[in-house]
């Protein structure tokens, strides 16, 4: 098995620190879970270290739901990371 | 019954409340609220702007439409948030409410604005009148206010 | 900064929101309740008739806004009430409150109600399809919402 | 003393009851309170008699603010009586 394609998108100041609004990624083997993923993200570059430098302040979707980090992704999710929302 | 709209333009609350209740005579009492872009002297902002994420926004809006509806016992209610920049004094979100009822119509009024605030998924950043942008950051008291009910 | 007004007219809501809150900057929520004359096929209403004690509900409406206003920091408040002959599904009452933050204009929303319920010397007489009209009983529930505050 | 004149005004059912709106009245020398005008008013005739039938639906307003039946009232004052508000 070649990983785990997924849509990663970003919001806010998440979105400014990483650079990207969106990108596409595989995930590797051995990457299985959201909380995963984020480690994997983080240890890309400085721009995805800064954006998850602070875990607290770090909110995930998957599919468009809030999920927590122990939740395991599939192929062709799309996951959002996003600091907590500030709307109404 | 829930009307959900995520805009950049201005709402008109009174075309709202009458596409709710116009015709519908089991309403007794219509809960409302009206959030707007505030500034004050100690804390000057000339424009907000929201970003949200399109999709997931819908959905969350219309999820917690759905959980007011069945536990106020609403006839119906109405969800209208802006997004883009919005300046000082702007309506930023429109909730509206219709029960039978008049506690039931406040009571889901209040639960959508403190269960908005803390789930659907915008995000402000502030202009201010130098020329600074900063995100907000989430209050506290908004989780609190979202976990009474 | 409280309206208050008791006529036989319509009122426009937007019209009252904008007097309200335009150009005032520090106003972040604004809460409002509409009353509307309710018919349900259980208890059909084709009209209520509203008579008040004239130079009273005036003075007990400004006593029950000022006393809001105080509590909950508002920065205005408007409470319009209708007397005479309304059909089912028009509009009775309109209550606005505007203040900083959101939970005062929500909470001061319903203040204003449940007090203008239990104090205002309003009365309504219910007109039903056969012709009758009878007087509506004050209701307990009504006592009891407004001692909550 | 010749006793103390009022304006009295009756809402709702008991404007109706007493098929009047509003009266002028000299309350004799002896009827100083609310209460004790109550009891002289329910006394001059059956239709007044019938709007004061149940006490515990019977609300007193002096100079258009809530009183109570303990008070004593004033030449001149203007005396509301009506059933509990069901206004909003």
């Amino acid at each position: 098995m070649d990983g785990t394609t997924l849509e990663i998108l970003y919001f806010a100041w998440m979105r400014q620190r990483v650079g990207l609004a969106s990108e596409r990624v595989v995930a590797p083997p051995g990457i299985a879970t959201l909380g995963e993923l984020v480690g994997w993200l983080a240890a890309r570059d400085a721009a995805h270290a800064s954006a998850f430098e602070n875990p607290r302040l770090v909110r995930v979707a998957l599919n468009q739901e809030f999920a927590s980090l122990n939740v395991r992704f599939a192929p062709g999710d799309e996951v959002a990371f996003f600091p907590p929302v500030t709307g109404g | 019954m829930a009307t959900i709209r995520v805009q950049a333009e201005p709402f008109d609350v009174a075309r709202e409340l009458a596409a709710l209740s116009d015709g519908r005579h089991e309403v007794g009492g219509i809960g409302c609220f009206v959030g707007t872009v505030r500034s004050t002297p100690e804390r000057e902002v000339t424009a907000l702007t929201l970003e949200h994420y399109s999709g997931m926004t819908e959905r969350s809006l219309a999820a917690i439409a759905e959980r007011a509806e069945e536990r106020f016992g609403l006839l119906g209610c109405t969800v209208i948030h802006r997004v883009g920049r919005l300046p000082a004094g702007e309506a930023i979100v429109l909730v509206l409410a219709a029960a039978p009822h008049r506690q039931d119509a406040l009571d889901a009024t209040g639960f959508l604005i403190d269960w908005l605030k803390t789930s659907a998924p915008f995000w402000k950043s502030e202009s201010t009148p130098d020329g600074q942008t900063r995100w907000v950051e989430a209050r506290e008291a908004d989780d609190t206010a979202a976990r009474r009910w």
